[in-house]
């Protein structure tokens, strides 16, 4: 897993390419923490060279969701492909964390 | 049932790697046979989150509080179905007493995820513990959902939680 | 030796991948727990070759003329070496007996990249025939040929195919 | 393994992907038999994208090599790394098929 946060106005890409899972959730719970401790308004989180998401690397974009939001932000997914996409659309994670993916593909 | 991989490594998440890497190149041989399936894609899709799912689980709750022990993996690539058997001698437990994952899940999704990604799924406690998780390939024998994109077979709200048999018959 | 990685497969050349690719994930393992060495890479290439050769001499010679058994293969990795051995249970031969290959090889490369890829190669007849391959890992422990690119230990003139000693006790 | 050749007025690239190995060498031979037995006068083999090649691979790619120049022309490789140079490299083929690869590196 690597990962590259890009920052821009009050808003925040965030890039995790890789594997996304119980291994590498450590590695990356750093950067969540702050950017979800930031009052930061707009995270994008680009998930397209994510190969691999498990349950773990789920309930850490979960967690960065509910925190970036009770401080009045939003978080939002793109680019959900693949094992990744699989995952998001079973937990019906797609519709609340990538509205605008999920739109576009209806 | 064709010809059987066994894999065995110890159960410490640093093997979840070894144990993906070597799944996901069995199923791809058992799509190669049958090159011309379309669905090979969504089918280690969710042969990779379930498998990934049990490996985690062993190591996390199976062997907590304690040294890790072997987990060792057999897999069957037969012409219509893969079927992937999980052994670890560790804790038990009950998957029927696993409740369905929140709206927003931070955890408590292993479960769930494993019985929605497979086609058929068994649990049976003991010395080892066994988990057994069948997929079937291609599009004929039932497999209505795949085909269908990414669409995975689990709706929340249809509790396949239940598809976890907890069978204490060896 | 720490951890060991088991595997069991058909001696089939359609089974090739899924034994690379297990290895392959258990080299990066070692590696993984000492990240600044810049080897990794070459070591990596060094090893996917000579197991990557010894499975196919496997499969087309040993299981010559007949189905075809299992091949084992124990990866053992250290915290300075890594160590793999495949057994199998067809016809044995004598390493020793293998020519160097020609200037422009067109096959009999086998043997010989095995020896002058890894850093101890050992061969048992018997049945099971084991063959035993290590690498070490890093800089220190007189692997002089790491860390300058990629430029092998071997040299074509130096009969490296003395490497694999013919060890018939068991 | 993937491969894709392109013609362009007397010779030829010849893109091989992937894996070069035992298994999928049976599935390049026909190609590299009609370009062996064409007459061809320059054939330039890219492996800039295989990530493995065994013997059987190294075998087939000498094959062509001695064939093409048998008739008059010329095989050469390119954009050799990571295990497939290794190979190369220890057999010494790497001087003899990738000529200008190897001056480029010295
Ligand atoms: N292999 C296992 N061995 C022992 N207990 C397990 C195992 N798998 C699951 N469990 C139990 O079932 C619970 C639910 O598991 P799961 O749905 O994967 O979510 P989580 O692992 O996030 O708790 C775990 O908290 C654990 O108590
Ligand atoms: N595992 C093996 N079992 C039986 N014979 C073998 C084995 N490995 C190598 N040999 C013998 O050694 C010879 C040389 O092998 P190698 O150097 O790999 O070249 P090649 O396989 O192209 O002949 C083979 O032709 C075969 O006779």
């Amino acid at each position: 897993m690597t990962y590259e946060t890009t920052r821009a106005n009050e808003g925040c890409v965030l890039q995790i390419r890789g594997e996304l899972d119980a291994v590498s959730v450590p590695e990356i719970r750093g950067t969540l923490d702050r950017l979800a401790a930031d009052g930061i308004k707009r995270v994008i989180v680009d998930l397209g060279d994510l190969r691999l998401i498990d349950s773990s690397g789920v309930g850490a974009l979960v967690s960065l969701y509910k925190r970036v939001g009770a401080l009045g932000g939003r978080v939002s997914v793109r680019g959900l492909r693949d094992q990744p996409l699989a995952i998001f659309r079973l937990l019906k994670l797609d519709r609340v964390l990538a509205p605008e993916d999920a739109v576009a593909a209806a | 049932m064709g010809q059987v991989i066994k894999l065995e490594v110890v159960g410490e998440l640093e093997h979840r790697d070894i144990a993906l890497r070597t799944v996901s190149a069995a199923c791809r041989l058992a799509y190669a046979r049958q090159a011309h399936i379309p669905e090979a894609r969504e089918t280690l899709a969710y042969v990779m989150s379930a498998v990934g799912e049990a490996f985690n689980n062993i190591a996390v709750h199976g062997y907590r509080g304690g040294p890790a022990g072997m987990v060792e993996i057999c897999i069957a690539v037969g012409p219509s179905r893969l079927a992937v058997e999980l052994r670890d001698y560790g804790l038990s437990f009950d998957p029927r007493s696993v409740p369905m994952p929140d709206e927003l899940p931070e955890s408590g999704m292993g479960v769930f995820i494993i019985s929605s990604m497979m086609d058929e799924v068994e649990y049976r406690p003991g010395h080892p513990n066994v988990l057994r998780l069948v997929k079937r390939l291609g599009v004929a024998g039932g497999s209505s959902h795949l085909g269908s994109g990414l669409e995975a077979k689990g709706e929340r709200t249809e509790g396949e939680g239940d598809d976890l048999r907890n069978d204490s018959s060896k």
